[in-house]
């Protein structure tokens, strides 16, 4: 009578189709406006950059998980592809291919492995890369070459926001036009020259629900606030809020990089803290800060939190009351 | 406890007990003066002859302490050494005493130091006493040695000011902060790991 | 002169704060265990923290409240831990060493799988959907007990049963709290004879999905009735003393080996 | 003797036995670690007003002194202005000097600073950015030339340099001599460089 | 048409046509059944037959000792085989009675209709209810009577009837409420009286329009009102039941009697009616035998004993490539290593289909969507660490015991970790330390 | 506002931890679980914030006045031990709540270099009264906050797959390592 072989499994046994996978490509795909933008703006040497970077991210994925014995399938799991993706759109276009390397490299060996790979990480891993790299080469790190569109015949090109903190680019009159910032015309990383095509990307991943939106919305809204109140207050020596939103790496760090699943807290209260944080942080840094960008940093440092953020946050559970 | 031989008491500080790989003892200056070699040995040196002579005096004056008072007892007289090391930089070599900065006076607090003398100096004879803080100065000097190196090459592409990395090589800025520091010596600490499990395994 | 300031200066601030602590300990002096002292004093004083208490002190008090164990010093080594666990007198008295059995017999080749079990690779959790083995109640194989041992004292045989090391087995007890099916328990090292089963099933059920099941035949309590009975389909030894040693070939005449000797190749 | 009484014994004699040790070794160094300072000082102003064999100060305050040079022959050599301020990381000590008829900023050198190694530490170095003060009109502000220029040539006579990757620190530094060139010219408004009116005179 | 719900839940794939418009077919009863004495939440019944005995159609064959415990009935009439273990769906064999049919179905003498039902007094129907063995009929099996009790001081103003039927594919309570709505209306104000509630609301999902429309006609001869609920599972989960219709919470550990709310379930109330004007204790149930691994999905009235095997049978067998059997539900619903185990008192389906290659299971990336689903608001993934690395002072903290087990979170994790199970194993360790405590 | 930017710079910018590598010892060894580290964070605060006092005291009352600059090292290390060791026992004896809060963590505190550094710092920075208290309570709380945050991570790193050569203090190190990198936007916001 006992003739067949059942699976023996813990309910429930039905599934959704979705995978992790899945997920990281979706985020791919999302980027891919923003690839093409770079390639058309940086020709050559955006894609050997990229090339390089996801190279090695690989690789050094590849190794870490035949050194751990782990299965193969994490490497094709498509996160690795994310980190070098996401690090390479954050360099310079200048920066040669050695360096972009060892970026690559730091971002998953100390931003990713050294935790136990996807999942148990602290901090966003192509943050973590380019921390590395913003630190051990300050220099090839900021300086920047413009666009191959714009045919200006300098070596070296400064961003709207260099402009902005070195330049006086406010008093003088010389801030970038809010077009260029949304087109792309401008210098500085790979990834964060086209707004355009960043919010392209952005509407994907909100229809794919594939990011926590509290994230991004509540970043722009701090930031905003932010720089608002100073711009109301002196618009002669203070850029305006929609400058602020549109330069640098703030899209796709808000959208891209701080919504990082792994690195962002789990817990809607959480989520909006953390946003804020990094949201006035990057005002903090941009208006007062010794460096014109603080994207990259603003979310590391929000990353620290997130484990605290995480557990002094949980949700209240139904029928739970709690002491006031 | 089996007394063990010099050898052995000696060996131990160099790595069974290195105190900066395996009891991860005085890692503020491992970490802070690190970024030269230069700088390591100085420290690793200044930090061995407060050690060595505390213990030396520690150890023959162990039975008229009080307990209640020994702690600052302790303090006073390795205080009294570190003053002595860090007025001898100062008046003899000023670059090393001015880069090795507020980190030569915090030898005194350095655990390696203190733990020593509570651990062993004040338990044990004068000579062992003297082999032990020997081991215990040369584990250190030796750890000092290898993260300096690291970051030193690493971090300027030179070795004690010379330059040993072709000119192709690009310094790695980050080796010399603070955060190149913390990595370094968070890897080494997991190599020394793996290595003691390896040796372990072959016993 | 300059010599004398230096001197006084430092001769009053000693003096001073030698003062201060004598104060102290005349009149603050808080009652203690005196034993933390004891401890305390062979601690290295590094106060490094390394044991995950905030000092040498804090860690004598835990260790003597119990909530730290012995060698949890890890400046100290091996010889601090000695000194402490013998100072803390834990004095072992005249108790017979026990160890742990595990008391199935459901080797792979034995006890048949129920399914494809897909779910966590514990025990506990496949026991949770009633186990991965058609014998309800037998050992699962995933090595729950490996796992919690503290002195690496089991391993998982290539029988599919987990193998006691008895020489490193201190009898602590966290293996027989973690099976889910209580198959393992503690005994003195000097007993010999077990039922190395735990089913209920009646004769012909355990028959099918287990050989090596206890079928409930009633050889081993006609074989020594003294210390023998039948209990819910499954022999049970009342009082191992009772048993006759030479009662024993008849005992071990059990048709499938589910009562008997230990056996030097399944229990290490 | 009982415990309290040997404790303090004990404890106050150690405290005077160091206190005795300490006061030796203090005595002994005090005059070389003097001389070390001293030394350091004047070197400085030899790098910063060449020809200098000797020198005094004339004006001291709070992070500001300001030394006179004077060569072999007893003629004035120039003014060697030390000066500190908060640079991007720490503390900024410099020492620059000026030509006798204080027109001319000669030479700029850094005593100490604690910024970013590698980065905004290339203030120290010569060819990137110390070589760019020679010579410098002292009469106004000076002003940072942005984006950094490859050689000296390109710069105004009130420009300095910028170091790549290190603006601010490049800033720091321009402040505080600015800083420092502003109250030197108040100085010699109110006539209280002295040593200098004397030789004018 | 106005729908109410709950916050969080998740929408899986119904799958309710094959047996939807399948009316309740009456199996006849096998040749043997296997009654277990244990088919409820609590104490198991212990055993009044032994082998040999003869025994009648709804004889009383295990009695309720405890508390939460309930009475179990012959399904059939005739000899009794063994009294003995026997396969159990829980997965383990447990103490059950075996009969050989003899085909009389003699009926039990003792039982007796009551006329007037309507006039009995709170203790009398508890009192019947209790006899007839009646337990939660959604598939938690819950002692009816314990239901009907509200403890002192706590006064019941609310009887909700569960009409939700969330689980996928599964289609009997629906099937109950199209062809007995008068006696599930019926049995509901039995409830009434036995609580002495004043109100009562029967909740509906919107994709049971049909059984929505009729119930609202049929429930004008009778005090209560039925609301449309937004399909969303698990809807039918008690607490986000009584959330979504009254917005009341049942605090942490407490039950709905807390809010002065009992839920019961269409099939349960229609067994009241039965058991209270009938007399007829509870020895058949309604269920689905559904899935595409069977050959022909039926809705089916069975006995208690029965086995999957003779169920499945009467539903044409199975197909060739089935590889997982279910009692219960797809989400909640227990895996079965065979089918020769006997249909009880909670079993609401049966269910067999040919499961998918598994899916490999990654590690979390903290999506957050099991925060997002779970209707209890716990967190699931934080849950699921701290069992899986032994912190489970720190899961308790977090609320593990509030879990039901719906399996949202579960369904759309996209790294395929076993939350469920994980839960569930943290809950079990967290019970029996507690229990070693105390022993 | 001189005193604002100074207090800022001590928690974020010039942290103790990060930025001076002072108190790694604690900082390792104390960072297991949240509220341990808390409690030593506070402690640490406390007794910085008294050192800072103290060391300022003897420091311009009798080194300066007498031009005994090299006893500076003793004559500090010899009130932190002692001080430390008087307000242990002292909280033990008045409020052995507070103790079990703060004080066990006290003896532990008497080799933190954190301590000693921060005397040695102000004097070094050439602080007034008020600045010295400033930075005391500063500092302290820049520990204290790297030290949370360190716990917290710690907290969550039980529950990663961390390779097992690096778990405990390496791992530690390398969050370090990865924590002063962001701390490094910090720079050049205050002084």
């Amino acid at each position: 009578m006992i003739d067949k072989t059942y699976i023996l499994q813990s309910s429930p046994h039905f599934k959704d189709k979705d995978s992790v996978p899945k997920i990281m490509y979706v985020v791919i795909l999302s980027l891919m406006p923003s690839f093409l933008t770079s390639v058309y703006f940086f020709r050559f040497r955006a894609i050997a950059l990229f090339v390089s970077c996801i190279g090695a991210c690989l690789a050094t994925e590849a190794l870490f998980l035949w050194l751990r014995k782990k299965p193969k399938h994490s490497l094709l799991d498509g996160s690795a592809v994310i980190t070098g993706l996401l690090l390479a759109m954050t360099l310079p276009p200048s920066l040669s291919l050695d360096r972009a390397v060892i970026g690559a490299v730091a971002a998953i060996a100390i931003g990713k492995q050294v935790f136990g790979g996807l999942g148990h990480n602290i901090f966003n891993p192509a943050l973590v890369g380019r921390a590395f790299l913003q630190t051990a080469f300050p220099v090839a790190m900021t300086t920047w070459i413009p666009p191959a569109m714009l045919k200006v015949n300098t070596v070296t090109f400064a961003t709207p926001l260099d402009n902005l903190k070195f330049q006086d680019a406010v008093a003088q009159g010389t801030l970038t036009s809010l077009k260029d910032l949304f087109l792309g015309n401008i210098g500085g990383c790979l990834g964060e020259t086209s707004a355009l095509a960043l919010l392209l990307g952005a509407i994907y991943l909100f229809y794919k629900r594939a990011i926590d939106w509290r994230i991004p919305v509540g970043i722009i809204c701090a930031l905003t606030v932010f720089t608002g109140i100073f711009w109301l207050a002196n618009p002669d020596k203070y850029a305006s809020p929609l400058f602020h939103i549109l330069a640098g790496g703030l899209l796709i760090g808000a959208f891209f990089m701080a919504t990082d699943m792994v690195t962002s807290p789990i817990t809607p209260l959480g989520s909006w803290i953390y946003a804020l944080g990094i949201g006035i942080m990057v005002g903090l840094i941009r208006l007062f800060g010794g460096y014109p960008e603080g994207v990259m940093y603003s979310i590391l440092f929000m990353n620290t939190f997130v484990p605290l953020l995480n557990r002094y946050t949980r949700p209240r559970i139904l029928g739970e009351r709690r002491e006031k | 406890m089996p007394a063990k031989s010099i050898r052995a008491e000696y060996l131990k500080g160099l790595w069974q007990e290195n105190p900066v790989f395996r009891q991860l003892l005085g890692m503020c200056p491992t970490l802070a003066v690190t970024g030269a070699v230069i700088n390591g040995i100085a420290m690793g040196l200044a930090t061995s002859f407060v050690l060595i002579f505390s213990s030396l005096v520690i150890s023959s004056i162990k039975k008229l302490i009080p307990s209640q008072v020994r702690i600052a007892c302790y303090v006073v007289i390795i205080a009294t050494f570190v003053t002595m090391a860090d007025r001898f930089l100062a008046a003899f070599f000023l670059p090393i005493s001015k880069s090795l900065g507020p980190y030569v006076p915090l030898i005194v607090v350095n655990c390696i130091i203190l733990g020593r003398q509570e651990a062993f100096s004040s338990k044990n004879s004068v000579g062992r006493s003297l082999i032990d803080a020997l081991g215990m100065s040369s584990g250190f000097v030796l750890a000092l040695l290898i993260l300096s190196s690291i970051r030193e090459i690493l971090g300027s592409g030179t070795f004690l000011g010379h330059q040993v990395m072709g000119a192709w090589f690009k310094p790695w800025l980050i080796m010399i902060f603070p955060s190149g520091a913390f990595i370094t010596l968070g890897i080494l600490l997991a190599i020394a790991l793996v290595i003691e499990s390896k040796a372990k395994q072959r016993r | 002169m300059e010599v004398l300031i230096p001197i006084i200066t430092m001769g009053a601030l000693s003096f001073l704060f030698s003062f201060g602590l004598v104060f102290a300990y005349k009149k603050l002096k808080v009652e203690e265990d005196p034993k933390i002292e004891e401890v305390s004093e062979m601690l290295p004083q590094a106060n490094c923290g390394a044991c995950g208490y905030s000092g040498c002190r804090a860690f004598a008090e835990a260790v003597v409240r119990g909530d730290a164990a012995a060698n949890g010093c890890p400046v100290g080594g091996e010889e601090v831990a000695n000194k402490v666990a013998e100072a803390l007198g834990i004095k072992a008295g005249e108790v017979i060493k026990k160890v742990v059995r595990v008391l199935c017999r459901g080797t792979q080749d034995a006890a048949k799988n129920r399914g494809v079990y897909l779910g966590i690779s514990t025990c506990y959790a496949s026991h949770l959907i009633g186990g991965n083995k058609q014998c309800s109640y037998g050992c699962l194989s995933y090595g729950d007990c490996v796992r919690v041992c503290p002195f690496d004292a089991l391993y998982m045989g290539e029988a599919g049963l987990p193998v006691v090391m008895e020489e490193k087995c201190t009898a602590c007890g966290k293996c027989v709290d973690a099976c889910p099916r209580n198959l393992l328990e503690l005994h003195p090292i000097s007993q010999e004879i077990f039922v190395f089963c735990h089913s209920l099933d009646r004769g012909p059920t355990a028959r099918k999905v287990c050989k090596n099941a206890c079928i409930a035949c009633g050889i081993c309590v006609r074989a020594c009735p003294e210390a023998i009975v039948l209990e819910n389909n499954l022999a049970k030894i009342l009082d191992y003393k009772k048993i006759d040693p030479e009662t024993i070939p008849d005992i071990e005449k059990c048709p499938t080996g589910a009562i008997g000797r230990l056996r030097k190749d399944d229990e290490g | 003797m009982n415990l309290s009484s040997r404790m303090v014994i004990v404890l106050t004699s150690v405290g005077l036995i160091s206190g005795s040790f300490l006061a030796s070794v203090g005595l002994l160094t005090k005059e070389r670690i003097a001389l070390n300072r001293q030394q350091e000082t004047e070197a400085a102003i030899v790098t910063v007003v060449p020809g200098t064999t000797n020198s005094q100060i004339v004006y001291e305050e709070e992070g500001f002194t300001v030394y006179e040079g004077k060569e072999d022959n007893g003629n004035l050599a120039g003014f060697a202005i030390y000066a500190s301020g908060t640079g991007f990381q720490g503390k900024i000590t410099l020492m620059y000097g000026t030509d006798s008829s204080m027109t001319k900023i000669k030479f700029l050198t850094i005593i100490e600073q604690r910024e970013t190694p590698g980065l905004g530490s290339k203030i120290t170095d010569v060819e990137a950015f110390l070589r760019y003060w020679e010579n410098k009109d002292m009469s106004s502000s000076l002003t940072l030339h942005k984006p950094a220029a490859s050689s000296p040539e390109e710069l105004a006579p009130t420009e300095v340099n910028t170091i790549t990757g290190a603006t601010i620190s490049s800033e720091k530094v321009l402040e505080i001599v600015n800083l420092s060139l502003e109250r030197l010219r108040n100085l010699k408004k109110e006539g209280k460089l002295s040593s200098e009116e004397q030789d004018a005179s | 048409m106005k729908t109410i719900t709950f916050p969080h839940g998740i929408h899986p794939p119904v799958y309710k046509e094959p047996t939807a418009e399948k009316r309740i077919e009456t199996m006849a009863p096998p040749e043997k059944v296997f009654i277990p004495l244990h088919q409820h939440f609590g104490a198991p019944a212990e055993p009044l037959v032994k082998k040999g005995d003869e025994v009648y159609l709804g004889q009383i064959i295990g009695e309720a000792k405890a508390l939460f415990s309930a009475s179990v009935h012959a399904s059939v009439s005739g000899k009794v085989l063994a009294v003995d273990g026997y396969n159990h769906p829980l997965g383990k064999p447990l103490l059950s009675v075996s009969i050989a049919n003899d085909g009389q179905d003699r009926l039990f003498p003792d039982l007796q209709e009551t006329k007037d039902a309507f006039s009995l007094s709170p203790d009398e129907i508890r009192q019947k209810v209790k006899e007839a063995g009646i337990v939660g009929l959604g598939g938690a099996a819950f002692p009816t009577t314990v239901k009907l009790s509200p403890p002192k001081g706590k006064t019941i103003d609310t009887i909700i009837i569960n009409g939700c039927e969330c689980e996928p594919i599964l289609t009997s309570d629906y099937r109950l409420m199209l062809e007995y709505p008068e006696d599930i209306l019926k049995g509901t104000e039995l409830v009434r009286i036995a609580t002495g509630a004043k109100r009562i609301i029967v909740g509906i999902e919107d994709n049971k329009k049909k059984a929505f429309g009729l119930l609202q006609e049929k429930i004008q001869d009778y005090t209560g009102e039925i609301v449309l609920l937004k399909t969303k599972y698990p809807q039918g989960a008690e607490k986000n039941l009584i959330y979504a219709a009254l917005r009341r919470e049942v605090p942490r550990g407490g039950l709905p009697f807390d809010v002065g709310v009992v839920v019961q379930n269409v099939g349960t109330v229609k067994a009241i009616w039965d058991a209270v004007s009938k007399g007829k204790p509870l020895y058949e149930r309604a269920l689905t035998v559904s899935g595409n691994g069977i050959k022909e999905p039926k809705n089916l009235l069975v006995r208690i004993g029965t086995t999957f095997q003779n169920v499945v049978d009467f539903c044409g067998g199975f197909e060739e490539s089935v590889n997982i059997l279910v009692m219960g539900g797809p989400m909640m619903g227990l895996s079965q290593w065979t089918s020769d185990v006997p249909v009880i008192k909670g079993t609401s389906g049966i269910l067999a289909w040919t499961a998918p290659d598994p899916s490999i299971e990654y590690t979390c990336i903290r999506c957050g969507r099991c925060i997002d689903n779970c209707p209890m608001r716990l967190v699931p993934t934080q849950l699921m660490k701290y069992v899986r690395f032994d912190h489970l002072s720190e899961a308790e903290n977090w609320g593990i015991q509030d879990c039901v087990e719906c399996g949202c979170c579960q369904y759309t994790c996209p790294a395929n970790i076993p939350l469920v199970h994980w839960i569930r194993l943290g809950k079990n360790q967290i019970m029996s330390s507690r229990r070693r405590k105390s022993a | 506002m001189e005193l604002l930017a100074l207090f800022i710079s001590a928690i974020l910018v010039n942290n103790f931890v990060l930025y001076y590598f002072l108190g790694i010892c604690p900082f390792l060894g104390v960072s297991k679980k949240i509220d341990s580290a808390f409690s030593m964070g506070l402690a640490v605060t406390f007794v910085m914030t008294i050192t800072a006092v103290f060391s300022w005291l003897i420091n311009h009352l009798i080194l300066i006045p007498y031009g005994l600059d090299y006893l500076q090292i003793v004559s500090f290390i010899l009130v932190i031990a002692s001080l430390v060791q008087l307000v242990e026992m002292f909280i033990r004896k008045i409020s052995p709540p507070l103790y079990q809060a703060l004080g066990i963590y006290l003896p532990l505190i008497t080799t933190n270099c954190a301590i000693m550094g921060l005397a040695l710092i102000a004097v070094l920075n050439n602080y007034s009264f008020v600045e010295t208290v400033i930075f005391g309570v500063g500092s302290g709380l820049g520990f204290t906050l790297a030290i949370v945050l360190m716990a917290g991570i710690r907290e969550e790193l039980d529950l990663a797959d961390v390779p097992e050569p690096l778990k405990g203090a390496g791992i530690a190190l390398i969050v370090a390592g990865i924590m002063a990198l962001a701390f490094n936007g910090f720079l050049g916001m205050i002084k």
